[in-house]
């Protein structure tokens, strides 16, 4: 049950994106088209599941015995940048199909702060590994499905008479505060 | 090779210059960010404790070791007038979101609690932020320790609807700070008569 | 509005008629090479004006007698006048040409025969294992199927005789309207539901065969096999069709300007009018009305102006009523919407080749948005990229 | 007069999260009221005039493919130590940016400025350069702030501005009330370039937040 | 034989096929859906009084002026003839408490025809239902002031979807199904007139202005979701009718779920549309902090709406 | 508390760095050194600004696709374009700009509607309705197909006539595709003389249509001393590039014989107003002069 109640509310009632403003450059950069919302959410699910427990050992076993808990950003963030590097060099040689599907997302989810975000808030929870794995996983979906249902409906924007002002990001920007204000229908669903 | 050894000792360098760098602020700014937090966090919530002491608790605070956990833990002095009136204490109960945390001013006469404040929380606002209202806060003026607790529990205090858990957070932060302050009291009245 | 506009049985509308002779005919070329008549040439009846280097296209002839005073790509025109006399002394001009024996040729001699008298052979010996007669009304307004099959029994099963020797499909099936009694010796008979886009070529073959293919299958229109009966049963050369003027069935020359067919039927057209050659669904209007009937011309319609309220540039509001109506079960409104925005690879994607015009999306559209043709634009924007791809494709070769 | 160019390109042409949407995250989360927008500023000018400046002092020994790892490690500090000395000395901004703070860390603002012009430029350079974005930064950050905090409240930096039968809309302050303020200032502006560009006698007048890419025509996409 | 020439020939109009049209507009449209309102409207009024025609008139103005204004402003024709707008401020009214204040009518409506139609190029842009957006704008900004129960202090209605949030599903037990059918609740001022906006659906859907898919699918869908939720434990949920007769359950199905520009267009894409949004619709009454979160399941609905348009059948030739 | 961070930083910045380099050195594949070197052109932002999911996404598509341009990095600016047009290979600008050219001066022609058209307000929609409203079926539409197709909004519809801005205009070549009458050309901007007209007509069929169309005289075509006038396809054509090499000498006679007043001289487009009238002035006193030295006033 805890899980299924992390999960209902990592997509719908605390939206990473949607209602706690992480990774909103990818989210407005790669919502152009449904194919390429999809490679990137799935990109971002990949990273996050590897990279919160990397993070969450290092606080348990470093930062914490070590009472470093000031170079918590630090390190994660180092932490993460180098997996990221590192995905992207092992997916290009090992698994080149692989790599072209997500591969081109990588080198823009090391600036995406939703997995840095999703690392520390994992940590002010005080969830377990198994909580905090899953929890990045149900973040990354909710990312995942904020970015599809924005792309869906800006492919269709591309071909609506747009005032002139509105057209591309503003557009997308107000219709990603139209989204949020729906995703508000599910506040208080979990209390 | 070299190019690789480059690489390495650069990064290396670089962690370790922004560690010593990072660790020797941390040393110059902690004893600051500790009254800071005292004065923005402990401090208002002393106010919601009895808002009408006229000392500087935050700086008359003094530290015991918490004997159940052998962690260091504050007291606040709470004086009208020069007179102590109560001291306080935090607790921490667990919380929808996170832990709550409560300051808890107790009568030095007769162990009877004089008020709470919310120190910190992460509650669903509209729901459980409201155990911050001064309607849920003012059940526990002047009741006892054993008294407070949800009706459900025996004890006095009326649960809000819609955020038990909030409710239950504050009251079991409550019993925290009392259970401090049971075995502390005969310390604190020697340091602060 | 009320659906019985597309129920296409009118009922025996009677006998064609004959109009009368018009002051000239813009006898319409296309592609026609060598002109066999000069300007100020004179012409009788069934005299070759010009001739098509494809063997498979049908040459042209005069239908009337008169003086040739034009000469372009695209059309002669031949004003109609007795012809003068024959001077003294020389031998009498011809009046007419001499019938060809259709019934001993066979094969390529049959077939050089009746491209020699006109008809457009191409569509009639197309490869194919069905052949399908579509004898049903082509569209809402046009009355001639039913008298045709009625008073013109003779040539349309000359007509079919013709067409059998010609196509090399092993069965043939003619599709009626479904309360039709018409009959055809040793040939299958198929009843369509006579409501307007069941008579589509595709949705005919689609009933009969239960296929949305082509594949394999020849369609022939009546109206065509009217035209292949008349030269088969006379031998001589295609002169005259039959158009329907707005409910009349008038058989006429090749050429008869559109405005003279329409003083013959006594409709007056009037400034901000539609002249519409062909169905009022498919057909297209044309802006000058000197332009001549051509052979596949089936109907001649006017639309007073206001009669409709006029298309708009009005955005798609997605009511859906488009994609309720469509034969096709395809999305016209997003079609419209990607080919107004030039999104081509979107129309691919849409499935935009498997519209078959009919035209029904602009007929329903609230919006009045020029939805077919949208389509049609974007139908014909894909093909020039696809020419294009292959123009590169070419180069690369090289 | 180069630094000045360098400054000034920050301040309007390049406004980093109008024009060239970078740092979006904390334009949109931590603009409630004006002085969290400005004091977030403050703390993304300190990080960005500082990062600029040790990358562009260590540009040429740092090996090309630890770079970001570099670059990231220094921004890192950096925001480390502004948490810290927010936590000194004001807490409570700390308070209201809370998790935001850090993640000034990922802000691509600071990274694509170290990777687009601090590592490839002379100090003094990347300096006015850093200096400028992260004005320009503050300076659309309070401004935001100042939009909603004014609807969502009333108040703009705490002083009452619309009081008596107003009724705060409280929308504005709100998640939704972000994304969509900040895509109306957006349109507003392009409107504006629109307008202008009308009284220049330009008929048909360029779209500037979309540019020429956005038309796609050029822009081979798949 | 031979005649003159044409004489001057007239100057013709061309245009592409087809050169018919079945006479249907967006003016003809818009006037039919106002047609099918126009029962809701009298049972508003029959409730709630002059308070009622106030609100709905003051919506439509302000809807229809600031539809000219901002075609005027982004220099496109101005349509306010095609009654769009008039179709959408009475909506909005529909949606609001008879004793709503001036303002907020006035505002609400601005806000739904500028974030739910204009800033998307007029009508036929918006993806998402304005009415919706103007709602939950309001809700989130006005709590109070659109909250029918602490604006409607002089009415002796009830408002059985508070009753049922609040007090739990006994007070509302007894509730009357009849009652709530010809309106005699608490709530927005047309949207709770309940039988009469079933009529209005009935004529929208005789005259083919909409579809049967999307609301028989959301009635459906309300009626399974809550009816599996009552069988659960019919103590706890309240009755699946009940949840379809009371707030703008009613509404929504037929005129916001139903509306253009922000609904699929397939027929399998409105079925899961429908679906959607009346699986929403219990949800967000089951577990939400809103009473009613009805246009809040609208707007989540239309987010999906591309989405659901990718359920397309096999074009022609593909079977 | 110093040492421990300092040590735990150094460890992990360590670890970091041997696994990454370790890495590069496992993982190492083969790039084309030309999409490394304009990554390090392009300023790495990633920011997606140019359409392509990230810097090298983009580097690689330049080297790779011939028809990506070399200036889609927003955030890098002109500086930037140069550099990867330089490390592309792809012109940022050829030596001898061209500007996009209209032939067809209907509006001087007087040309007049066949029909009054109803539908797409699309030049190609227009076009396959009876060859179009216009009465030449060679005539530019002005329905805009160029304009929508223009990425530099370098074009606008005036008098139903499209009006190419010289100052925008960066001779990209999208608009000539898609002009159903191939009303457009590419010119050099220094181009003297330009036909404007495109008809294909027969003499009479022009006369009846239009007052300043082309009647294929081949007046200019037989007077040009060049020979880089001709007669293709029906229509007049200048093969521009010669007749700039030719040079003025011939005081472009075919401007002069010409009776439709089609070949015009032409402004050289985009060179300033100052620098034409100091051209102007300059060959006006070399007129002068030239005419003091055929007659030489009497000197007192």
């Amino acid at each position: 049950m805890e899980y299924f109640l992390i999960l209902i509310s990592a997509i719908f009632v605390n939206n990473i994106v949607l209602a706690q403003y992480l990774g909103q450059c990818p989210y407005l950069g790669c919502s152009k088209e449904k194919g390429v919302s999809l490679g990137m959410g799935g990109a971002v699910i990949f990273v996050m599941v590897i990279a919160t427990p990397l993070t969450w050992l290092i606080q348990e076993y470093v930062l914490l015995p070590l009472d470093l808990g000031y170079l918590q950003t630090i390190m994660f963030i180092l932490v993460i940048a180098s997996l990221v590097q590192l995905v992207e060099m092992f997916l290009k040689k090992s698994v080149p199909p692989l790599y072209n599907a997500l591969g081109i997302f990588l080198p823009l989810i090391t600036t995406n702060c939703a997995v840095l975000g999703v690392a520390i808030l994992v940590q002010r929870k005080e969830f377990d590994l198994g909580l905090s794995i899953f929890y990045s996983f149900a973040s990354g979906l909710g990312f995942l499905l904020a970015l599809v249902l924005l792309a869906a409906i800006r492919e269709r924007l591309e071909v609506t008479h747009l005032p002139k002002s509105m057209q591309g990001v503003p557009a997308a920007l107000v219709m990603a505060g139209i989204m949020s204000l729906s995703f508000m229908a599910f506040k208080g669903m979990i209390s | 090779m070299r190019e690789i050894l480059k690489m390495i000792v650069v990064l290396t360098c670089i962690s370790g210059i922004s560690g010593f760098a990072l660790s020797s602020l941390k040393q110059m700014t902690a004893p600051t960010i500790e009254l800071q937090l005292l004065t923005f966090v402990q401090g208002p919530s002393l106010k919601q404790v009895l808002p009408d002491y006229t000392n500087d608790p935050v700086q008359e605070r003094k530290k015991f070791t918490n004997p159940l956990t052998d962690k260091p833990v504050n007291v606040f002095p709470l004086k009208v007038d020069g007179e102590l009136k109560a001291v306080a204490i935090e607790g921490f109960g667990g919380g929808y979101g996170d832990n709550i945390g409560v300051m808890v001013g107790f009568d030095l006469e007769d162990n009877k609690l004089v008020g709470i404040g919310i120190t910190t929380m992460k509650e669903t606002p509209g729901l459980g932020t409201r155990i911050a209202e001064p309607d849920f806060r003012a059940q526990f003026n002047g009741i006892s320790e054993s008294e407070a607790k949800l009706k459900s529990q025996g004890g006095v205090i009326d649960a809000l609807s819609g955020a038990t858990i909030s409710s239950g957070g504050t009251v079991a932060a409550v019993q925290d700070a009392g259970k401090i302050y049971s075995a502390l009291k005969a310390d604190i009245l020697e340091a602060f008569k | 509005m009320n659906k019985n506009i597309f129920i296409l049985t009118h009922g025996d509308t009677g006998a064609f008629e004959t109009g009368s002779v018009p002051f000239e005919v813009r006898i319409p070329l296309n592609g026609h090479g060598k002109k066999a008549v000069k300007k100020k040439a004179e012409v009788y009846p069934g005299l070759l004006v010009a001739d098509h280097s494809n063997a498979k296209i049908g040459d042209m002839h005069s239908g009337i007698t008169g003086v040739v005073t034009e000469v372009t790509e695209k059309h002669v025109v031949i004003k109609a006048q007795e012809l003068a006399p024959a001077a003294d002394g020389e031998d009498p001009k011809p009046t007419g040409v001499e019938p060809v024996a259709l019934a001993g040729l066979e094969g390529d001699e049959l077939r050089a025969a009746l491209k020699g008298l006109g008809v457009d052979i191409r569509p009639l010996i197309r490869r194919c294992d069905l052949l399908v007669i579509n004898a049903l009304n082509p569209e809402p307004g046009i009355t001639y199927a039913e008298s045709m099959l009625v008073h013109a029994k003779s040539t349309v099963n000359a007509g079919l005789e013709m067409l059998k020797r010609l196509s090399p499909a092993s069965r043939t099936v003619v599709a009626l309207p479904s309360a039709s009694t018409a009959a055809f010796d040793g040939t299958d008979i198929a009843f369509i539901n006579p409501q307007y886009p069941n008579s589509l070529d595709e949705l005919v073959v689609a009933s009969i065969t239960g296929k949305e293919s082509m594949k394999g299958v020849n369609v022939v229109d009546l109206h065509t096999l009217y035209n292949l009966g008349a030269v088969a049963e006379s031998g001589m050369p295609l002169t005259h069709t039959v158009v329907c003027v707005e409910g009349r069935n008038i058989v006429a020359p090749i050429g008869t300007p559109v405005g003279a067919l329409l003083k013959e039927a006594s409709i007056e057209v009037a400034d901000g009018d539609s002249v519409i050659m062909g169905g009022p669904m498919r057909g297209e209007a044309t802006g000058d009305l000197n332009k001549g009937i051509a052979k596949d011309t089936k109907a001649v319609f006017v639309v007073p102006a206001g009669v409709f309220q006029p298309v708009s540039d009005h955005a798609c509001f997605s009511c859906g009523a488009c994609v309720q109506h469509c034969p096709s079960r395809i999305l016209p409104n997003m079609i419209s919407r990607y080919v107004e925005f030039n999104e081509i690879d979107f129309c691919r994607q849409e499935n935009i080749g498997a519209c078959i015009e009919c035209g029904l999306c602009t007929f329903y559209c609230p919006a009045r948005r020029p939805m077919l043709q949208f389509i049609r634009l974007g139908k014909h924007k894909i093909a020039l990229e696809e020419a294009q791809v292959a123009a590169c494709a070419l180069q690369v070769d090289e | 007069m180069a630094m000045w160019k360098e400054f000034s390109k920050g301040l309007w042409a390049e406004l980093p999260p109008f024009r060239l949407l970078l740092g979006l995250c904390p334009t949109l989360a931590v603009t409630t009221t004006a002085e969290n927008g400005f004091g977030m500023g403050m703390a993304v000018v300190f990080v960005i005039t500082l990062s600029s400046f040790i990358v562009s002092l260590i540009r040429k020994i740092i090996p090309k493919k630890v770079r970001i790892a570099c670059y990231i490690t220094v921004a890192a500090s950096l925001v480390v130590s502004v948490e810290l000395l927010m936590q000194a000395y004001a807490y409570p901004l700390y308070q209201q940016l809370g998790i935001f703070v850090p993640l000034i860390v990922v802000n691509c603002l600071i990274l694509g400025r170290a990777e687009a012009f601090a590592g490839k430029n002379p100090v003094h350079l990347a300096v006015a350069d850093g200096l400028g974005m992260g004005i320009g930064f503050t300076l659309s950050l309070t401004f935001l702030g100042a939009v909603r905090e004014l609807f969502g409240t009333g108040y703009v930096f705490g002083v009452e501005i619309l009081s008596g039968s107003f009724e705060p809309v409280e929308f504005m302050i709100a998640a939704p009330g972000a994304f969509v303020a900040l895509g109306l200032i957006l349109a507003g502006m392009n409107y504006l370039s629109i307008v202008k560009a009308k009284r220049r006698g330009e008929p048909a007048p360029e779209n500037p937040s979309t540019g020429c890419h956005a038309c796609r025509a050029c822009a081979g996409h798949k | 034989m031979a005649k003159k020439s044409l004489s001057t020939a007239p100057f013709l109009t061309v245009a592409s096929a087809p050169h018919m049209h079945c006479g249907t507009s967006i003016k003809g449209m818009m006037s039919t859906i106002l047609l099918a309102l126009l029962p809701a409207v009298i049972g508003a009024v029959y409730w709630y009084g002059m308070e009622a025609i106030r609100v709905m008139a003051l919506s439509i103005a302000t809807a229809v002026i600031v539809e000219a204004l901002c075609s005027k402003i982004m220099e496109k024709e101005v349509r306010v003839d095609d009654y769009h707008a008039v179709v959408t401020g009475l909506l909005f009214a529909f949606i609001l408490p008879a004793g709503a204040e001036w303002w907020l009518v006035v505002s609400g409506s601005a806000v739904t025809m500028v974030l739910g139609k204009m800033l998307w190029g007029n009508f036929g842009g918006a993806p998402i239902s304005a009415v919706a957006v103007g709602w939950a704008f309001c809700i989130v900004s006005w709590p109070v002031y659109i909250n029918v129960d602490a604006t409607m202090l002089n009415t002796t209605l009830v408002n059985p979807l508070t009753q049922l949030r609040y007090f739990g599903v006994e007070s509302v037990a007894d509730a009357s199904m009849y009652n709530l059918f010809i309106g005699d609740q608490l709530g927005a001022l047309g949207a709770v007139q309940v039988g009469a906006l079933l009529l209005g659906g009935l004529i929208l859907l005789a005259r083919r202005v909409i579809t049967w898919e999307i609301p028989v699918a959301t009635i459906a869908a309300v009626l399974i979701t809550g009816g599996i939720y009552y069988a659960i434990d019919p103590e706890m949920y309240a009755n699946p009718l009940f949840h379809l007769f009371t707030g703008s359950t009613m509404l929504s199905i037929f005129f916001l779920l139903t509306d253009f520009t922000s609904t699929p267009n397939t027929r399998g894409g409105k079925i899961l549309f429908g679906l959607m949004a009346g699986f929403l619709i219990i949800l967000i009454r089951t577990y939400g902090q809103y009473p009613d979160g009805v246009l809040f399941a609208v707007l989540l609905a239309n987010m999906i709406t591309p989405l659901c348009d990718m359920i397309k059948p096999k074009p022609f030739g593909a079977r | 508390m110093v040492l421990t961070s300092v040590l735990s930083l150094l460890a992990l910045g360590f670890f970091c760095a041997v696994v990454l380099s370790a890495a590069s050195r496992v993982f190492y594949v083969e790039e084309d050194p030309r999409v490394e070197a304009i990554c390090d052109a392009l300023p790495g932002a990633n920011c997606g600004g140019c359409g392509y999911a990230g810097c090298e996404a983009y580097a690689i598509a330049v080297i790779t696709d011939p028809d990506v341009s070399a200036g889609l990095c927003c955030a890098g600016g002109a500086e930037v374009t140069v550099a990867v047009s330089e490390l592309s290979g792809k012109a940022a600008g050829g030596d001898d700009p061209e500007i996009s050219f209209r032939r067809c001066v209907k509006d001087e022609g007087k040309v007049e509607k066949k029909f009054g058209y109803q539908g797409v307000l699309s030049c190609t929609a227009a076009g396959l309705l009876e060859d179009g409203p216009d009465a030449c079926k060679y005539s530019c539409l002005g329905y805009g197909d160029c304009v929508k197709a223009c990425p530099f909004d370098a074009m606008y519809i005036e008098n139903d006539l499209v009006v190419i801005d010289p100052e925008k205009c960066v001779a990209c070549g999208a608009c000539i595709n898609v002009c159903p009458n191939q009303v457009l050309e590419m010119i050099p901007r220094r181009a003297r003389v330009q036909v404007f007209c495109s008809t294909k007509d027969k003499m009479k069929a022009v006369m009846d249509v239009c007052e300043a169309g082309c009647i294929n005289c081949m007046k200019c075509v037989k007077k040009c001393p060049a020979k880089v006038i001709s007669h293709v396809d029906g229509q007049i054509r200048i093969d521009q590039a010669a007749c700039l090499a030719y040079g003025p000498d011939c005081e472009e006679i075919c401007v002069d014989v010409c009776p439709r007043d089609i070949l015009r001289l032409m402004c050289p487009v985009g060179i300033t107003a100052k620098a034409q009238e100091a051209a102007a002035a300059k060959k006006a006193a070399e007129a002068a002069q030239a005419a003091e030295a055929e007659n030489p006033q009497p000197t007192a």
